[in-house]
């Protein structure tokens, strides 16, 4: 009896063991790598929790640097939900933070209002630089995978290009002036901890994407045209539209990701300033499932990994084993299907054996 | 007699569901034997096992006495059996050479001489009647003829045994006409056919043997001389079948129109034309359009839905001019519309059926809470009603749609598009594919919305559909109205001439 | 500016992206996206200095290992996405990804230093050809890499589009369930593609270390695989095409390195650098517009037994 | 030193924390560079623990820093200006710990030294060997990696030094490969100026420099390397713009752990402090490679000029 209730248990939630399988292979196969490197898996694990969860501060850390994971997730399993695969979030984060950069710097608001149109300006960077691949298809059937690659590596050396020319800052290092004071998020939790007010522009982020998909008109057609674009068609969505807007506000989701980063972190644009948020939403997205709640998980799991980073290396565990780890981790959620089918093997062979015991 | 092909006991499970169950049976060498059933019934499964695409789970096969166990399709055709799957497995960027040949092309492995291949294919054509441009790509040539370059691929496989799995569902009744001139000549040149078909006129015209399934299981076996087509429907359906609708209608016909067409003219961007349509469809009335495919109804039908721009002429839906009308405009006119192909443009498969049943109408009040938020419970009722006056089988209003047949997809869409009553229903092809048990129940639809005087305009390629459903029936062909006749004078024969172009002067005024 | 110069220099930095790009072509004619390329150049290059460096500078060994640097990893992703139908965009990234992590790490341990890896000596001339008058100064200079291009391109031309394999390999992307009708081994086909698409990537990182450089340097390949992609694209699939794009970005690189000698052009090299992506998404905008890839890309197609 | 002071601090142990910039080990430059250095003085002095932190991104340029400074370090080496916001943060946090900020421009903080490392009078020596040694007449080269200022301070310094001994008309030719890891463009770079003319070429583009030191190999033009000289790399390198930032961070953590206090404020370490240099190959003579004295004699006399101040060097930066 209790075993049946077990099995249901199992099948119901599924879903959420893969993702959970997937983890743990990336992280069995990730110490391989290091007892190669001559390191202790669970000195190194441990480590990694610790740098990440086992302090207030490394709580902070890795609360804040998950803000942006979230947002970039978002953005590409809102766009998957259109039926884009955005691997352009990178860039529209680029262009986001430039856009709340240059309000910051140039515009003189009080410091409330500054702060909400740096963070409108984000959202309108990131869209803009999503519309230009979302025009491009539409209007000439250009691949969005290609345009948002191509378009990724334009905005880097462009904003490289600003920070570096005509928005340089004194001294050595390639990035703008500070932004004013008022365009700055308001502190909630003060330094060291350093935890703003942006974690809720991000909460409001996840809420709305959660509603507009599950609870609105909007969301409907939004999956209806990423699910079958002629069905969509045919009841009369007007399909070439909502993919556009579709693709424009993952973007813009992306942008205010690049946006809090400066308003709320860096204060300043620095040229390559991202670690590769944009691309790192790419397996949150699909870790996530592609559901906003789940995008929230996918992304803290993914700031433990990199904020964790740091404490390895006192270990004497190079960064790279981090890179190697992340890499197996996305390989494992690629391959999910072959976990699903190792694991209906074996519940198929457990059945027949127990068959057998029986007659 | 000696036996093509013999099963043992061949069965296939999907999951703990047998969509095979146990199928013995013989299929003599040198005979058309036919293959029939509803919808699900396991027809594709068995032969797809023949074929070996399929996997059995368990039971024999043997093919010329010799039992056989398939690793893949290659090892079927090594042995002599080819078939031609319900859906073409053509590709439409090679040409009919290549298509022909891909798989087991001639000459070296290191050079592929697409000359000598191609005159090759053309002597083939020649040899067995099956005419077709050996250089010209697949995607330019009409579905006739795909079909042919589908029964040259088999035979110039060398198969002995040709298995032809729905070979009719899309062809006009000229093309079946010369289809079963084919399936003569290659039964006399000494080969072996097995047709799975839904049209039991074909069975009785065609075939020599009967297999009748149903549910996965073999129902029993019939010789066709020695049989009707009631006997079949019975065996398939287990009761009598009456199909057009109840047989006597309600004379509602009214004076006033749900559709009028004036001067259409359209050029689609592939160059198909249609010239100088006029049409109207009275309240009350169901009207339906023959002709061959490629006819122009196509481009008819997207154009009054809105699917497609840029015409001249005019158009109105229900009384009003559909000019600059976006789709949802139209179809928000009291306008139903049932498109041709149920999977790409009926239904979002990965949908529930609950989400499908909303599709185009997610904007209406009524799905709509006071928040403007999606009214779930409302959504839900909606689906859990439709479910029930549309008899769809199924566990649960949120199971994907994906997981129905194919007669519960078409209620789905039936359901949706025809539930809320609009004043004029578009119906495409609303019967393919699906058995003669899902047919009746679509056609009783059918009627029953005329007889709730609505106007209705129904395209089909088959003209027994037609002839059973329509009060009036309009002939295209090339783009243009070619004949128009009323119920009284319906006439197979002159219809199908109608089809291919031939106005007879004579007959219009008998 | 030398227009000898830069031609030369043009071919020279065409020839990684075009050994990617022949290789990405291939596995999308045969259905599967792979944006891991960037990551199969990254592991071909490093495997090839490992070989190299333990065989003394021998550069057939170097050459062979960096083609199996890329080829294992062109087989893990088809292992992922052939044999299980994985998604095909995720578990390319999710190759880039590892790779990165897994060369530093692999330098780091096998070498004991971080960033860039000891100098091996490969022959470097092939010495036979240094006599020739005229182009002997530069066909002497150039490693043999550039016959092996030569070879390569000639060899998938031909093969793609003159043999029964080519003609199921375009069937296999357009159509698997119509290749597998007519007895193709629909995933052979994609996994034997997979692999000599990672094995071409691997060859092109292996031009980078042991044909043009003598050592591996952390992500040296600097987005040369992600040009590729975009090369393939540009060249609409065709080997021809493809190389005549890859030419173009080679020729960019080039030019941004002769207009900076140039006293005629005065552009800063931060916009310069802007110059191939921003002509790409012209030329893709405005000519190309949609061309589409084979027909089944990107979508999975899966073997009986896991359906 | 006087020996109290050395006694006192040999008991005690020092912890030195190093982070390096977002770029990180490897990059074949100043990170690699103050990492040697730092382990240097760890090997040779027995009080010292080192741990030594690679950001990997600017997000965690902070967290890093304020890590080190966390768990006890007593100084913390800040490897780039690009830790300069952090160190103006975590350096509030943490009065007790001292921060050396190479690159930094802090000057108001009792616990922060800035090194401002003078880049342009080595490269001003550089530019003017690489001229006196190309011959009159001829061209030499300057390849940097991105167009940014600190790179641009070893441009102007180079062409300055170069007009110097060349006279106005000594021509110089300039280029970036906009990047820092790309070695087989740093090649192509090279074999584009070389072919142009330039018969001594000096690059100071991070890994670019490995292949432009291939290039030097294979075709044979005199190659100038950057860092801490680059030596072990290649022997196309005749001589070498040195930032002894290996050097620098030694002595301060020599200094530190001999209880030494440290001062605050911008340092200024030019050819005068020996923070930057210029230097020969040390396997010139294995190499066959000869250096005329009165070439040697020159530059000795400029190196003199400026640190005697008689010439002044123009910076990008202020
Ligand atoms: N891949 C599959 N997985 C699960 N069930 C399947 C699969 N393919 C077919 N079935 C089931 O097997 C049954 C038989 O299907 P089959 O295709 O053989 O029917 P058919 O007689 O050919 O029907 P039709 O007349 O619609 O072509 C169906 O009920 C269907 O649900
Ligand atoms: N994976 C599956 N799981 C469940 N049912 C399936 C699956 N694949 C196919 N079916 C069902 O099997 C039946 C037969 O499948 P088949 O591919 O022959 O299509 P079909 O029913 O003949 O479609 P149509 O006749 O409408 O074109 C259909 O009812 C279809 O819905
Ligand atoms: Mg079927
Ligand atoms: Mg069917």
């Amino acid at each position: 009896m209790m075993k049946k209730n077990n099995k249901n248990l199992l099948l119901n939630h599924q879903e959420y063991f893969y993702t959970i399988y997937s983890i743990i292979g990336a992280l069995l196969v990730g110490s391989i790598f290091i007892v190669f490197a001559g390191g202790n898996p669970f000195v190194t694990y441990g480590a990694m929790l610790k740098g990440s969860l086992g302090s207030q501060y490394a709580l902070a850390d890795t609360f804040n640097n998950a803000l942006p994971l979230i947002l970039t997730g978002l953005s590409v399993a809102f766009a998957s939900k259109v039926g884009v695969f955005n691997i352009g979030a990178e860039g529209q984060l680029y262009v986001g933070a430039l856009f709340a950069t240059l309000v910051g710097l140039f515009l003189d608001l009080p410091p409330f209002l500054h702060s909400l149109v740096a963070i409108l300006a984000a959202l309108i960077g990131g869209a803009a630089w999503a519309f230009i691949a979302a025009i491009l298809k539409e209007k000439r059937d250009v691949n969005v995978v290609i345009s948002t690659i191509l378009l990724n590596y334009l905005a880097i050396p462009l904003i490289h290009y600003l920070v570096n020319g005509p928005l340089r800052t004194d001294g050595l290092i390639v990035a703008t002036d500070k932004i004013k004071e008022s365009a700055r998020l308001p502190f909630v939790i003060k330094m060291p901890f350093g935890i703003t007010t942006a974690f809720i522009y991000v909460f409001i982020a996840v809420v709305i994407t959660y509603i507009v998909l599950n609870y609105t008109a909007f969301g409907f057609k939004i999956k209806a045209v990423g699910s079958n674009r002629f069905a969509a068609n045919y009841s009369g969505i007007n399909i070439g539209f909502l993919s556009l807007l579709g693709l424009v506000l993952a973007g813009s989701l992306a942008g205010l990701g690049g946006g809090l980063e400066v308003i709320s972190r860096q204060y300043r644009l620095i040229s390559g300033f991202s670690p590769g948020y944009g691309y790192s939403g790419i397996p949150i997205a699909l870790l996530g499932r592609r559901s906003p709640i789940g995008v929230v998980f996918a992304a803290m799991f993914f700031s433990i990994l990199s904020t964790g980073a740091i404490e390895m290396q006192s270990q004497g565990i190079s960064t790279s084993v981090i890179s190697v780890i992340q890499g197996l981790v996305v390989l494992f959620i690629a391959s999910e299907f072959v976990i699903r089918y190792l694991i209906k093997k074996i519940a198929e062979n457990r059945l027949v054996k127990k068959e057998g015991v029986k007659e | 007699m000696s036996v093509a092909i013999k099963t043992e006991n061949l069965s296939k499970k999907y999951d703990s569901f047998f969509a095979n169950k146990d199928i013995s049976m013989e299929i003599e060498t040198n005979s058309v034997h036919a293959i029939v059933g509803e919808n699900g019934a396991g027809k594709s499964t068995f032969v797809n096992m023949l074929y070996g695409i399929t996997k059995k789970n368990y039971g024999k096969i043997f093919v010329f006495g010799q039992e056989v166990d398939y690793k893949g399709s290659k090892d079927a055709i090594d042995i002599g059996v080819g078939m031609v799957s319900q859906h073409f497995r053509l590709i439409p960027e090679f040409t009919v050479t290549e298509n022909i040949i891909l798989g087991m092309e001639p000459g070296k492995k290191t050079y592929l001489n697409r000359a000598a291949a191609s005159k090759a294919i053309y002597k083939l054509t020649e040899e067995y009647g099956l005419m077709v441009n050996p250089d010209a790509k697949v995607k330019d040539i009409s579905i006739g003829e795909q079909q042919r370059v589908e029964i040259l691929k088999v035979l110039y496989r060398g198969s002995k045994v040709l298995i032809l799995d729905e070979p009719t569902a899309v062809l006009t009744p000229q093309e079946i006409r010369e289809l079963g001139v084919v399936i003569h000549k290659l039964k006399k040149m000494g080969k072996t056919i097995i047709i799975i078909t839904h049209k039991l006129q074909e069975v009785m015209d065609f075939t020599d043997n009967i297999t009748v399934f149903r549910q996965g299981k073999k129902i029993g076996d019939l010789v066709t001389k020695e049989t009707t087509p009631e006997i079949i429907t019975e065996m398939m359906v287990g009761r009598a079948v009456q199909l057009g609708g109840k047989s006597e209608r309600t004379l509602s016909k009214s004076n006033q129109s749900a559709l009028t067409i004036k001067d259409l003219n359209f050029v689609s961007k592939q160059g198909k034309r249609i010239h100088d349509i006029n049409l109207d469809v009275k309240y009350g009335e169901i009207v339906g359009i023959a002709g061959v495919d490629g006819s122009g109804q196509s481009e008819l039908i997207n154009l009054i839905s809105g699917i497609y721009k840029g015409h001249t002429g005019d158009m109105s839906i229900n009384g009003k001019s559909v000019e600059g009308m976006s789709i949802r405009e139209r179809r928000d006119n009291s306008f139903g519309y049932i498109p041709e192909d149920r999977h790409k443009e009926g239904l979002i498969l990965n949908f529930s059926i609950e989400d499908n049943l909303l599709l185009g109408m997610e904007d209406k009040k009524m799905f709509r809470n006071k928040y403007g938020l999606l009214h779930k419970r409302a959504i839900k009722k909606n689906a859990l009603d439709k479910i029930h006056d549309y008899d769809i089988r199924t566990t649960s209003e949120s199971k994907p749609c994906s997981m129905l047949s194919g007669g519960n997809q078409q209620k789905v869409v039936f359901a949706r598009e025809v539930a809320d009553h609009p004043d004029f229903v578009l119906v495409a092809q609303p019967t393919r594919g699906l058995d003669i048990g899902a047919i009746e129940f679509v056609h009783e639809k059918l009627v029953h919305i005329r007889d709730q005087n609505k106007g209705i305009l129904v395209i089909s390629f088959e003209l027994d559909e037609l002839i059973a459903l329509c009060d009036r029936i309009i002939v295209m062909c090339a783009g243009k109205i070619t004949g128009e006749l009323e119920r009284h004078a319906f006439v197979k024969e002159k219809i199908g001439r109608m089809m291919i172009g031939q106005v007879e002067e004579n007959d219009e005024k008998e | 500016m030398n227009i000898g110069v830069l031609l030369y220099s043009s071919v020279l930095l065409m020839i990684p992206i075009g050994f990617a790009a022949i290789g990405a072509t291939i596995n999308e004619k045969s259905g599967i996206v792979n944006i891991g390329i960037e990551g199969m150049m990254l592991m071909g290059a490093f495997t090839s200095v490992l070989g190299a460096y333990y065989s003394n500078g021998n550069l057939l060994i170097g050459i062979i290992c960096g083609i199996l640097g890329g080829l294992i990893l062109g087989l893990i992703h088809a292992v992922i996405t052939v044999e299980f139908g994985g998604p095909q965009p995720v578990s390319s990234l999710g190759i880039t990804l590892f790779a990165t992590g897994a060369t530093s790490f692999l330098l780091e341990s096998i070498f004991g230093q971080k960033g860039s890896s000891p100098k091996v000596n490969t022959p470097k001339t092939s010495e036979f050809l240094e006599g020739i008058p005229l182009v002997g100064e530069y066909l002497a200079d150039i490693s043999i890499f550039i016959y092996i291009f030569i070879v390569v391109v000639i060899a998938a031309h031909y093969i793609i589009n003159k043999t029964p394999i080519g003609l199921r390999l375009m069937s296999v992307g357009q159509d698997p369930k119509t290749a597998e009708s007519v007895g193709i081994n629909v995933w052979r086909i994609r996994y034997i593609a997979m692999m000599v698409s990672g094995g071409l990537a691997g060859l092109g990182g292996s031009f980078l270390t042991i044909g043009d450089l003598d050592r591996f340097q952390e992500n040296m390949i600097a987005g040369r695989g992600y040009i590729a992609l975009a090369a393939m694209i540009l060249g609409k699939w065709s080997v021809k095409g493809t190389v005549m794009a890859s030419l173009l970005f080679g020729f960019f690189e080039a030019l941004k390195i002769q207009a900076q000698l140039s006293d005629s052009i005065n552009i800063p090299i931060d916009l310069l650098s802007l110059l191939p992506y921003v002509i790409t998404l012209i030329v893709l905008g405005l000519f190309i517009g949609g061309a589409t890839g084979p027909k089944s890309l990107n979508k999975p197609f899966l073997k009986q037994k896991y359906q | 030193n006087n020996d109290n002071g050395s006694n006192e601090s040999d008991t005690k142990s020092v912890r030195v924390g190093f982070v390096t910039s977002e770029t990180g080990l490897g990059d074949q430059a100043f990170n690699d560079a103050i990492h040697s250095g730092t382990k240097k003085a760890e090997t040779a002095l027995d009080n010292v623990k080192l741990t030594v932190i690679e950001p990997g991104d600017a997000a965690k340029l902070e967290t890093s820093v304020r890590s080190l400074a966390r768990e006890g370090n007593d100084l913390i080496i800040a490897g780039a200006a690009s830790l300069g916001d952090a160190v103006l943060v975590v350096a509030k946090e943490f009065p007790d710990t001292f921060f050396v900020i190479i690159d930094g421009d802090i000057d108001d903080y009792d616990n922060v030294q800035s090194i401002k490392a003078n880049e342009e009078e080595a490269a001003y020596l550089t530019g003017a060997f690489a001229q006196l040694y190309a011959g009159e007449g001829n061209k030499i080269g300057f390849i940097g990696g991105m167009d940014i200022a600190v790179i641009k301070k070893f441009e102007v310094g180079f062409v300055e030094g170069a007009k110097a001994v060349g006279g106005t008309e000594a021509d110089v030719l300039v280029s970036y490969t906009g990047v820092f890891n790309d070695p087989a463009l740093g090649k192509q770079t090279a074999e584009a100026q070389h072919s142009n003319g330039a018969t001594v070429i000096f690059a100071a583009a991070g890994a670019c420099n490995l292949g432009m030191f291939e290039a030097a190999e294979n075709i044979g033009f005199t190659a100038l390397g950057a860092a801490t000289g680059q030596f072990d790399k290649s022997d196309a390198i005749v001589a070498s713009h040195v930032k002894s930032v290996d050097d620098l961070a030694e002595s301060v953590i020599t200094r530190f752990a001999n209880g030494e206090k440290l001062t605050n404020g911008i340092v200024k370490y030019g050819l005068k402090e020996m923070g930057v240099d210029f230097r020969y190959n040390p396997q010139n003579p294995e190499n066959n490679i000869e250096i005329p004295q009165e070439i040697i004699d020159k530059i000795e006399a400029l190196k003199q000029q400026i640190i005697n101040g008689d010439i002044n060097v123009a910076s990008f930066i202020e």
